[in-house]
This record gives C-alpha cells, structure tokens and sequence, in this order.
C-alpha cells in the first residue's frame, strides 16, 4: 500500500514548470476569450485569499503568534495602494467631499508617460511593493509592544489594532488622503485574471522558501517550544519581529491586490469578521501547510461566492425546499466548518504540503485505498466502539470513586488538603501567606 | 456644577453601559480564569439571550420570558462548553480559541437565518423603559437600575465564590487545573457551573442592555462582547471586581470621549486602553501574576 | 513514463476543472422562453432590511406581470436574486454571479457603495443596470451602463436643507455613520445647501456597530440644535428614535429616504419624538398598487417577514416595482432582451403610468425627478402622514 | 585546592516567588572541565538555580559569572533588601539581565528535566535549530538561496549528520523526534544542546526513567563527550550512582538553602546530607 514513490530532481522542476506554465496559460485564456466570468472571478478573488491565508499560516500556524490583526493590515496595504493610483483627472471626482484630495497625480501616470506600457505596470508595481513595506513598517512598530504578549492576549491585542486602523483610516480629518467614509475608487486595476495570480504566486513561493530556510525552522522551534527555542540561542523577539513583519508585508500586498479585485474600496469591510474568514481558511486547509491554505483558499471561495449560492435562492443542486432562503448558504457554511474544527482538526492538508511524490502516490494509491476503506472504516468504528466501553468503565470507576471520596468526606477528611510549593510550579503575586 | 449639569447625562450613560458590560465581562473573566479561554461566543450568548426573549414576549408573560430567557442561555452556553470546548481540552490553545470563533461565527449565521438579517426590535418592559429625571439629565429607569442591580448581582456572586465550597473548588481549579483534579475536584462540574454563572449573568444583562438600545441584529452581540473582553482584561483577567471595575471605566469613559466629541474614535479607544493596559501592566488592575512553569 | 502520466494528470484536472465548473457566457438566448432580471440587492448586513424591502417590491412586480412581449413574443420573466451582504468585497462576486446566470439586466442596489463597487464589473461585462435607490451620484457618473430611477444625493440633501430652514430651524445636529458613504454624502450635500442657506452645523460620526446613541442624543441637545439630522441606516434609525425619546430629544428628527420604512414608525408610535424624512413614493397615491401588495403580503408570510412583520409599504418597495416595469419596457424598446442592446435602448426610453411617477433618463443615467416627498411619523397611528411636496430651488 | 579556571560561578543567588523561597543564597563554582552535581530533593530548587543561571528566571538576589565575567547581577537595596533573604548588604549594582538566547551564545547550553524537543520537527531539524543562532545569513539570503547560505546550510547539515553519529541517533535522522523512544529523546535533547557550540553544559536529570545499565552508558558518554567537546558540566540527578560515579565535585539543596558541598566521599559521610535525605520522601 505504501510504495514510496521517488522521482528525479530533475523530473520533479520539469513537471513544476510545466505545471505551473499549463495553469498560467489556461487562466489567461479563459480570461482573455471571455471565459466563465464567475470561474475567473473565483480565480482572481481565490489567488488574493490564499496569498493572504498563507501569510497568516506563516504567523499563526508556522510560528506560533495568534495574530488577527490580518484584515487590519491588508486595509492599510489596500488604501496605500490605491491612494497613489488614482488618475490625476478622476481625483475631483473621487474625493469630492474633500475638493479633489491632498495627492494630485498618479505614479501610474507618471511612469506610464515616461515608460509606456512598462511604466503603467511598474506604476502598478510599485505601490504595491510600497503598500506592503509600508505595512511591514507599521507592523514592526505594533509589533514592538505587542509581541511580547502571550498567545491570546496578543490575539486580542492584534484584533484591536485593526480595530484602531479601520477607525483612524474613517476620519474625517484624514479625509484629503484617505477620502474618509467614502470610498475611494477609479485606481489602476489588472486587465487579467493572470495578474493576481502571478503576484500571488510569486509571493506563496517566498513565503515556502522562507519556510523551508533556516530562519523557517527557527520559527517553527518558536511554534513548537518557546523555551526550549530561546535556550537553543534563537532570539525570541527578533524571530517573532521578522515573521510579524514578512506576514504583514504579504497581507499588505493582498489587501492591495483585493482593492484591485474589487475596483472600489472603502474601510468597512475590513472588520473582525474577514480576519476570521481568512483564519477559517487557514484551518480548513491545515494550520501548519501553505499548499493547505492556497487550496482551502480556493475552496472557500468557491463555496461561498459561488457553488452554494443555490442554498440562499431556493434551489440547489436541483432541489428546491422553503429552507432554503437568505442565510441558509451561511448557516450550512458555518456547519461545515464547526465539523472540520471538531472532528477534522488537521484541516484538508495537516501540516503536508504539495510535492509530486506525494500526488502521484496518492492517485496510485487510491484504489486500493478505496478497496480498503469498508475494512478501514469498520476497524475505526470497532476501535470507537473499545474506546466508549472504556470510557464508559471508566466512568463508572469515577463514580465510584467519587462515592469513597464523599464517604471519605463524610468521615471527616477534608476535600483538598493546601497545595504543596513547587519551586516551579505556577506561583501566583497576590494573596500571599 | 455646570460642569457636572452638562457632563451628567454622559456619566448616566456611561455608568449604565458599564453595568450592562459587567455583567456580561464576567462570563469572560470566568471562564478565562479556569479555561484559559477567551469564549469569543459570549458576546453571542448575549446577544442571542435579546433574540429568544423577542420570540417569547409573544406568546408568555414578563417574568416567564425572562426567567426562559435565563434559562436558555445557561443551556445554550453549557452546550457550547460541551460540544465546543470539552473534546478540545488536550488540544493546544489555538484550536480550542479557533473552536471559540467558530461557535461565534455559527451563532452569528444561524441568527442571520433566523431573522433573516433584519433588526429586530427589543419588546419594551415598562417600568424599564419609564423616562425619569435626574438633575438636568432625562434618561431611562434601566440607566439607574442597571448599576445597582450589577452591584448586588457581583457581591451575591463574591460571596457564592469565597464563601461556598463550589467557590473553593472554582478558585482551586482556576489556580491549578491538573493539581485540582488531582485533589478529587470534579473539573467538568465547576466548568458547567462556571458558564451557568457567566451566561445567566450575560441573559440579565441582555435585557437591561436591550431594553436601553432595542435594536437587535445578529452582529449585536459582536461589540459589547469583545468591549466586556476588554473591561476583564482591564480588571485583571481571573478577578471578578477587576471586571466589573474595568466595565465600569470602559462604559464612562467611552460616553465621556464621544461627549467631548470625539466620536469617531469612541470604539478605538477601548482598544488604545486595552493595549495600554497590556504593555504597562499586563495581568490587569487587580490580576495575578504567575509564572510559566519550565 | 511516469512523468507524462503525471503531466497528464495535471493537465486533465486543471481541464476538468475549469470546464466542469465553465460553461460559455453566451448571451440571451431569443429561442428560449425566458427572460432572466437580475436582482442584486443586500439580505444581510447594515443594509439588509431596505434591501429585502426593495427586492419585495420586484417580487410583487414580477406576480403581477410575469410575461413580457418582446418583438411579438411572450417570455416567461424570470428574478435571479443574490445577497450582496451590504459588502463591497462581496458585491463584485454576486454581481458577477448574476452575470453568469445570463440575466438581461441588473436592478438594484440599495445603498451606494456596493452599487459602485459593482459599477465596473458591469462596464466590463457591458451590462445595464438601473439603480433602484442608490442615490450617490457616483453610481452613474462614470459607468454608461448603470441608470437609475431615483432622485440624487445632491438633490435630497437639498430638500431637507430647504424644508428645514423654512421651518425655523437654524442649526442642526447631523449624525452619519463611519464608513458609510450613504450617511457621509447625504450629510455633506445638507451641509452645503443648509449653510449656504445660513444654518449652522454641528457634525458627529457614529463607528460600525454602534448601537448606543444616548451620547450622541446628548450632544445634540448640548449644542442646543433644532434639528436632528441623521440619514444613517433603518438599523440606526430604531436605536435613534428610541434614545430620543428617553431623554426627550425635544427637536424633530429629520432625514432621507432610507428611514421611510414601516419598522421606524413602529419604534416612532406612541412616543413624542417627531419624524420627518423625504422620500420617493407616498402611501396612497397608486391606491390599486397599495392593496395589491398589501393582499400579496398577508398571503405569501416570508414576503411578510422580509417587510418587518406588517404591510406597511416602504417607498423602496414601491421603487422596486417601478423598476422591474422599466426594465421590462426596456426589453420592449429593445426588440430584444440581449444586455448590449437593452443597454441601448436604455437612454431614450420613457416610462409612464409608474406608481412613483414617470421614468426618463438624463446623459448621466440618471432619472429627470424635480420633487421629493416629504412625510411625518404619525406618533399615534406609526403611520406615515404626507406633508407636501417639495423641491429643490 | 582546585586551580582550573572558574567558568562558572554563582554568588549569593536567591530566587524568590512571592513567599516562597526557592533557591536561598546559593554559591556555586564550576572549573574548568570540571563535572559538578547539584542534587537534593524534589523541590530543593535545582532547576530553579538552572533556570537562573540560563536567564530565564532574574533573580530576586545575587549575580552569575560566566567565563569570568558577571552578566547576570541583581542586589537591590533600600527596603527591598531586608525582604528578601539574600544577604550581601551593603553591595548595590545595577540589576543585569540576560535573555536565555544571550546567555547560551556565551556558551552555555542545557537540557530539560521534562524533555522539550521540538515535536513537529525531525531529529535532524531539532539540531539544526540550535545551529541557526551561529549562521551569518540574514533572510534574503537564505530565502533566495544565495551561494554563501548553501554553503552554511551544507555545511550545518553535515556537522548535524556527524553530531547525530556521535549520539547513536544518525539512523534515525528523518524520524519525527516525538517518534523517539525516551533514552533516544535525551540523547537528542544533549545532541541539540551541543549544536550550540557550548563551553558549559547543564544536564537536567539526564538519567531519568534510565535502567542500571542505561545510566552506566550515559555516565561514560557524558565523560566521553566532556573529553570530546572541552565540557564543563554542572548536571542535576537523582541517581546517586550516576552522581557519585562521574561528578568531581557536588552541591547538596535542601528547600532552596545549601546544605553541603564537597567531593562525592565527603557529601556521602555529611549527617547533613543524610539527614535530607533519609528524612525526605527519597
């Protein structure tokens, strides 16, 4: 059943590149020739969600910081992208409460005339690069006090952060750049779907090679043990800065790509709620695997924007029933993902990732796998079985326990006797002795 | 007293939120304090507590519905604790907080459903909702009642902690979760008691909050939830006056900040505090310190 | 060996996928019997109660005239509706999606911002739209493709500004919503025609979420204002009212089309708190309209429920209808129900006999409307009493 | 008397949590290639002197040398001084901190009394992780892949490999390290705290859970890899054997004071120590 598969180095790049050119081809076509619009919008909207989960797994599931300031991020990485693209004769238009803005040019203009063709992509690069270094930046800076919090506080913190952004970026005082609570609009967009999905892709592939570098590893000592990480000489808060950081740059890069997506954006809806869509795909996928948040990225949209839609209208799948009416889409979604949580909680991919060894064995394997399943399936609910009628005894064990200790109790022992003092064991400030 | 003439309305305000935030901070302090949980669907315990009770005013009397509505979110809190929490307890602390989500993004949807998006509007319980006057300000009976009903409420459940032995086993639990169980204290039992307190207290709190702001949708449980997070914190996460102190600080001065006009940053502003509270003093106005064992 | 297998692996499953989930984009389909209308609108989020009240209105349109005859042939009309969730990221998608399915046009949305984050998308696919409500002028200053049938931002700001002052009030509280183009642009026009006027202003914003607005009644009673000018969500719009009564705001409450809405009167009844609002359509001035909606609402109970529990008529609701019936007379003008030439046909269409006046559309897109309604809370009845009629100069 | 050099030395160290004293006044030496035994009962405090020493905990009293020079120091004055049970009054400098990755760059590295590997990493990458901290690159290069940081990588791969032989655990490389049997963990947990290129070495309980027969080979691994790697080792246990067969010189703690120390014949005549002992539960 297990047939180690290994191929060649160099077989594996060819099929990489091969792979990698067969999808850009296809994705630029189906665009280009006008294609299935909701396929290629899934595409776009999928490419900039993963890219954005797999930034968080690099926190979350690769380092060990539970951050949810994401959406926080990639509002700032979103605004400062669009901000400096807004064509020159379109900001009357746009900040029109604001008498055209403070900024009155347009960096793609401006390398457009100089460059041409090449000069409006580099002036769509370049905000870009500068919308992520910019939340890199504002990332170092929250990262400093907050970073040395521990685990759910320095979720609480991170998700209070985004709170302050999302406020700070409605002001009305910064209305002449941010447009306030209007949204902003008119910025340079992609032409093709191809766009995102390079720019994501490149950026995933960062993000794996970090990972698999040795700075990659040190965060996964951070992950798995934080002391024993520190007494192996890595430096906690420079390690969890550097994550924190690159994180940030990759969300800020998504949230300029979403603004392009979008066309149009504005501060609301960078709440707490789509830090926890972008977590919810993170775990779906596999807290701990790239590849797992790129294809739960994908799946997640899909579902939501697309595939289930028939849940909220009335018709699904050709079944049509009166529950089937506005929210249900969400309800059924949020089922699905309460099971992975509780019952699938290595998500799609654990903490795997992609490699052709591993594809290929698995479509070799799954006939036999499916052979196997029924048996499979039987022994794991045998063993179930064991397990209930053990924990049933023991249950029953604790019962009776408990009988003998109230018995105990009855005559006279006390319930709990004072804690002895470990030298290492949680020792608390207050309520001295 | 000019000064206080114009500043009055604001405390009132302030003072009635923050009860209201109390009340639902110590299900959060609670549970933090045994379960090292943030139970992100608190906040939707309570706002499901206003839901059902818009449901029953229909059909039953006042004090029926209420006492239903109490009942209903003890159910539905120690359900989540059940389904939720309890097989996750092994598991590392991300996946149980992820569980926590999870539950609240649920909770949400499933509200969304049910009133299909729309506000509903909070049934007015009379003598509640009965303007009085105060000096220069005109506000609602629940502004006075809510603070002191708080008060009683939090000593009552002072007491019930210090004085009674499932208060003994909660703080025994609370210090040492494996060295209680150890001593023969039924872990699960003091967690269920634990969210029968915390989510009967959110189930009071929701109908003095809702009686004051009616409007119930299916994110309203999503603000005042994370502002009492903030206010236990604030207290000391594991202190039950720390939260209903650090509530009543968050209610006044957010009413204060948007008197003085500053009302774009009135939510941001329970943030700014929690992270000042967080770098200057992380364990809180009256939290215990304690030290990560190696 | 292997690797060719693995290539072709890949290659049929990336195939699969996109044609499995593909199919082509091909436009309408005249040898059909259908027509489709997309119907865009929020279910859910800040605006999902005006935007169900909307989509009512095209429902009920939609029972009443479930054919239409285009170039001597009679179509079944058929209504693909999608949850915009009152969210800009959300809105490209379901625009997107209604695309897909082949509908002829688009209605919708209420409230602006997701109208103009799904302006583009509809440029791209050459897609008409008509706005049903959505009054930022944004919405159709840039896009040919979008129309709409409604009055302006700039239009509505200014009405309130002129009935207030003519009414004795010289200041005014305005209260708008973070993040909230509606709130902010309906505010800002106010703000000009009412200063322009002479009044003064006192400005607040409220964050998301907000549901506590007794400071914010404070404040305006602080300020010493006599008028509170608050054009934000029908959520908000409860909380309001409420506030004000328990401390007895004691100056009326004035705002936009978006509080015309049956569940405002509701919080409004029985209080002292006064309400006045412009809006599109008065109760009572199609009275064949009124009762067939209202029959249509106590049979059909979801239809009811998305109403807010009464058959109360929102203007919205009543501007869906007329939207769906210019639409249909847009299909008509057409010949065709094929987007590019509706779209077409779009700009010189006149639309009479509609329950909230008559339809022509200006070079923006938008519809020629000189005169708002302006109505008051009944506080006895909750219901809406027509005042006047009044326009903008 | 001993003339090596002193590499490292404790002076007055007191570690106090709240009311509890856990390690009172403590003074301690270590030589130069000197192996030393720290034993007492349980909660003497042992792992609270090595939590000191490493910089996890700042003590409440006292300073650490290491190699001659005081990097962690902290005698406070004022009232604080006549709280706390340390007693080198009259004495105040400026508290000295140093965080745990600092002080193992000095040289000092340690294992763990409850083994701390890193569970979702192999054995390999365990040993590698303690050899990031002496590697030049910064991320670009090392996420390009620049010449200079596959050379480092090669080379850190290859004195991980040989580092593995010298433990017995190079077959089992690409195993999951919780997939160890428990010797194989300590033995990993050592191998991983010599990839940090260490001078001193602190040994918790290495001999836990050990048979008879395992202790003996750990006593004479522990003396080869002194001899292989230029060691000073200060370790705590429990197994007197293992103690008294390889240490030259041993503290005795009982409740966080010092109660004896001296050579292994000398600690096992002291009634002190006898006293502890027989009187403890051990």
């Amino acid at each position: 059943m297990n047939n180690e598969i290994t191929l060649k180095k160099k077989t594996k790049s060819l099929l990489s590149v091969a792979s990698i050119l067969a999808i850009l081809v296809i994705v630029y076509f189906i665009d280009d020739m006008g294609g299935n619009g909701m396929l290629v919008t899934v595409i776009e909207k999928g490419a900039v969600y993963a890219l954005v989960a797999a930034s968080m797994n690099l926190l979350n599931g690769f380092t060990g910081l539970f951050s949810l300031g994401q959406a926080g991020f990639m509002l700032i990485g979103a605004y400062s992208y669009a901000i400096f693209t807004i064509p020159a004769g379109s900001h009357a238009a746009v900040y029109q409460y604001f008498d055209g803005g403070l900024i009155q040019w347009s960096l793609v203009e401006i390398l457009e005339g100089k460059l041409g063709i090449f000069g409006h992509y580099l002036g769509m690069i370049i905000p870009m690069l500068f919308a992520g270094l910019f939340v890199a930046l504002i990332a170092y800076l929250i990262g400093i006090p907050v970073l040395r919090l521990k685990s759910d506080y320095l979720a609480i913190a991170t998700l209070g952060f985004a709170e302050i952004l999302r406020a700070f970026f409605q002001w009305n005082t910064l209305g002449p750049i941010t447009n306030a609570s209007n949204v902003l609009r008119k910025y340079a967009v992609y032409k093709n779907a191809i766009f995102p999905v390079i720019i994501a892709g490149l950026c995933i592939a960062f993000i794996m090679l970090l990972i698999n570098s040795t700075y990659g590893r040190a965060f996964r000592a951070i992950r798995d043990d934080e002391i024993a990480a520190e007494a192996m000489g890595v430096n906690l808060f420079k390690h969890k800065e550097m994550a924190f950081v690159i994180s940030s740059f990759f969300a800020g890069i998504g949230g300029a790509l979403l603004a392009m997506f979008q066309t149009t954006i504005n501060a609301t809806p960078f709440a707490t709620t789509m830090t926890y869509e972008i977590l919810l795909m993170v775990v779906i996928g596999g807290i701990g695997s790239i590849t797992g948040s790129v294809i739960a990225a994908f799946l997640f949209t899909a579902c939501s924007e697309w595939w289930l839609r028939g849940l909220d209208a009335g018709m699904w799948l050709g079944i049509s029933s009166p529950i089937f009416r506005a929210g249900f889409r969400k309800v059924v979604f949020a089922v699905i993902i309460m099971l992975i949580v509780l019952f699938a909680a290595q998500g799609i991919m654990g903490t795997k990732e992609f490699s052709w060894e591993g594809l290929i064995s698995w479509f070799k394997n799954l006939p036999e796998n499916l052979k196997a399943w029924p048996a499979k399936h039987k022994a794991k609910s045998e063993a179930k079985k064991k397990e209930r009628a053990a924990a049933k005894a023991a249950k029953l064990k604790a019962k009776e326990d408990k009988k003998n200790s109230e018995a105990k109790k009855a005559s006279g022992e006390k319930l709990f006797t004072p804690l002895e003092t470990f030298d290492h064991v949680v020792v608390f400030d207050k309520e001295g002795r | 007293m000019g000064i206080i003439q114009t500043w009055l309305p604001y405390i009132l305000a302030g003072i009635a939120v923050g009860g209201q935030y109390a009340l639902i901070a110590i299900g959060y302090t609670m549970v933090y304090g045994i379960l090292r949980l943030i139970n992100f669907a608190h906040g939707d315990v309570f706002m499901w507590s206003g839901l059902i009770m818009i449901y029953l005013i229909t059909v039953l009397p006042l004090w029926l519905s209420i006492v239903i509505v109490i009942a209903f979110a003890i159910v539905l809190g120690t359900t989540i604790e059940k389904v939720a929490y309890r097989p996750l307890r092994s598991a590392p602390r991300m996946s149980i907080m992820i569980s926590a989500i999870g539950v609240s993004y649920f909770l949400q949807n499933i509200a969304l459903y049910v009133t299909g998006g729309l506000t509903k509007t909070y049934p007015s319980i009379g003598f509640l909702q009965k303007t009085v006057h105060i000096g220069s300000a005109t506000t609602k009976m629940v502004t006075l009642i809510t603070p002191i009903l708080t008060i009683v409420l939090v000593v009552l459940l002072v007491l019930l902690i210090k004085k009674t032995k499932i208060g003994m086993a909660m703080r025994a639990v609370s210090r040492d979760f494996e060295t209680s169980s150890l001593m023969g204290i039924d872990i699960n039992r003091v967690i269920t008691v634990t969210f029968v307190i915390g989510c009967g207290l959110a189930a009071i709190g929701s109908v003095l909050y809702f009686s004051n702001y009616t409007g119930i949708n299916p994110m309203s449980g999503a603000m005042p939830g994370l502002k009492a997070f903030v206010a236990a914190v604030f207290g000391g996460i594991g202190s039950v006056p720390g939260a209903v102190v650090g509530a009543f600080v968050i209610g006044i001065c957010e009413n204060l900040i948007k008197g003085a006009g500053w009302t774009t940053f009135s939510d941001a502003f329970t943030f700014v505090l929690l992270i000042i509270i967080l770098m200057v003093k992380p364990t809180g106005l009256f939290g215990e310190k304690n030290i990560d064992k190696v | 060996m292997k690797k060719v297998l693995a290539l072709f692996v890949t290659l049929t499953m990336v195939l699969v996928f996109c044609v499995g989930c593909g199919g082509s984009s091909a436009s309408w389909d005249p040898e059909g019997d259908t027509i489709t209308i997309g119907v865009f609108e929020p279910a859910s989020g800040d605006n999902g109660a005006g935007g169900k009240q909307e989509t009512l209105g095209v429902q009920y349109a939609n029972k009443v005239q479930p054919t239409v005859e285009v170039n001597g042939k009679e179509y079944n009309v058929k209504l693909e509706i999608v949850d915009n969730e009152s969210d800009n990221s959300k809105a490209v998608t379901a625009v997107q999606n209604l695309i897909s399915q082949n509908v002829s046009i688009v209605l919708g949305s209420y409230g602006s911002a997701v109208s103009i984050a799904a302006a583009d998308t509809l440029a791209d696919a050459n897609m008409p739209a008509i706005g049903i409500t959505c009054t930022n002028p944004q919405v159709t200053a840039d896009c040919e493709q979008y129309f709409r049938i409604c009055f302006l931002d700039p239009f509505q700001g200014t009405v309130l500004a002129n009935y207030a002052y003519e009414n004795g009030m010289r200041k005014a509280y305005c209260l708008s919503k973070l993040g909230d183009d509606y709130s902010a642009g309906l505010v800002n026009y106010f703000k000009e025609a009412f200063t322009a006027l002479g009044g003064e202003i006192v400005e607040e914003q409220f964050p998301d979420k907000n549901t506590d607005f007794t400071s914010y009644v404070a404040n305006a009673k602080k300020a010493g204002c006599d008028v509170f000018f608050s054009p934000v969500s029908i959520e908000a719009a409860v909380n309001i009212v409420d506030q004000a009564q328990a401390q007895s705001l004691g100056m009326p409450i004035l705002a936009g089309d978006t509080w015309d809405s049956n569940m405002v009167t509701a919080a409004a009844k029985g209080t002292d708190v006064e309400v006045v609002v412009t809006t599109f359509y008065q109760e009572g001035g199609n009275p064949e309209f009124d009762e067939g909606i209202k029959a249509w609402m106590k049979e059909d109970s979801d239809a009811l429920t998305n109403n807010g529990g009464n058959t109360d008529l929102a203007a919205v609701t009543a501007m869906g209808y007329d939207a769906y019936f210019v639409a249909l007379e847009a299909f008509k003008a057409a010949g065709t129900a094929n987007p590019s030439d509706v779209l077409a046909a779009l700009p010189s269409l006149e639309v009479k006999g509609l329950v909230c006046g008559d339809v022509t559309f200006n070079e923006t897109g938008d519809a020629n409307k000189t005169e708002a309604f302006v109505k008051k809370c009944n506080n006895e009845k909750g219901v809406w009493e027509f005042l006047k009629k009044q326009a903008a100069e | 008397m001993d003339n090596r050099e002193v590499v490292l030395k404790l002076s007055d160290v007191t570690m106090q949590f709240g009311g509890v004293v856990a390690v009172d006044n403590l003074n301690l030496k270590v030589h130069k290639n000197e192996i030393v035994g720290l034993i007492g009962p349980n909660g003497a405090g042992k792992t609270t002197a090595f939590n000191v020493i490493t910089g996890v905990y700042e003590p409440t009293n006292g300073n650490v040398e290491i190699n001659g020079e005081v990097v962690i120091e902290n005698y406070p004055q004022g009232k604080m001084k006549d709280t706390y049970k340390g007693r080198n009054q009259g004495v105040y400098t400026e508290v000295k901190t140093m965080l745990p990755d600092k002080v193992t760059k000095l040289g000092v590295a340690r294992t763990f009394q409850n083994i701390r590997l890193f569970k979702g990493m192999t054995v390999l990458e365990n040993v590698l992780v303690a050899m990031h901290m002496n590697q030049k690159q910064n991320v670009f290069g090392s996420v390009f892949r620049s010449p200079t940081a596959r050379r480092e990588e090669a080379a850190m791969r290859e004195e991980a490999l040989e580092l593995l032989k010298k433990v017995d655990l190079y077959e089992n490389r690409n195993d999951m390290s919780t997939s160890l049997p428990y010797g194989k963990q300590r033995h990993l947990e050592i191998a991983r705290a010599l990839a940090t290129h260490p001078s001193i070495l602190l040994l918790d309980e290495p001999a836990a859970g050990m048979n008879p027969q395992e202790s003996d080979d750990l006593m004479r691994f522990i003396g080869r890899i002194r001899d292989e790697f230029d060691l000073s080792i200060l370790m705590i246990e429990h197994h007197m054997q293992v103690i008294m067969g390889i240490c030259e010189h041993i503290y005795v703690l009982n409740y966080g004071g010092q109660i004896a120390d001296g050579t292994p014949e000398e600690i096992q005549a002291n009634p002190a120590v006898i006293e502890a002992y027989l009187g403890g539960d051990e």
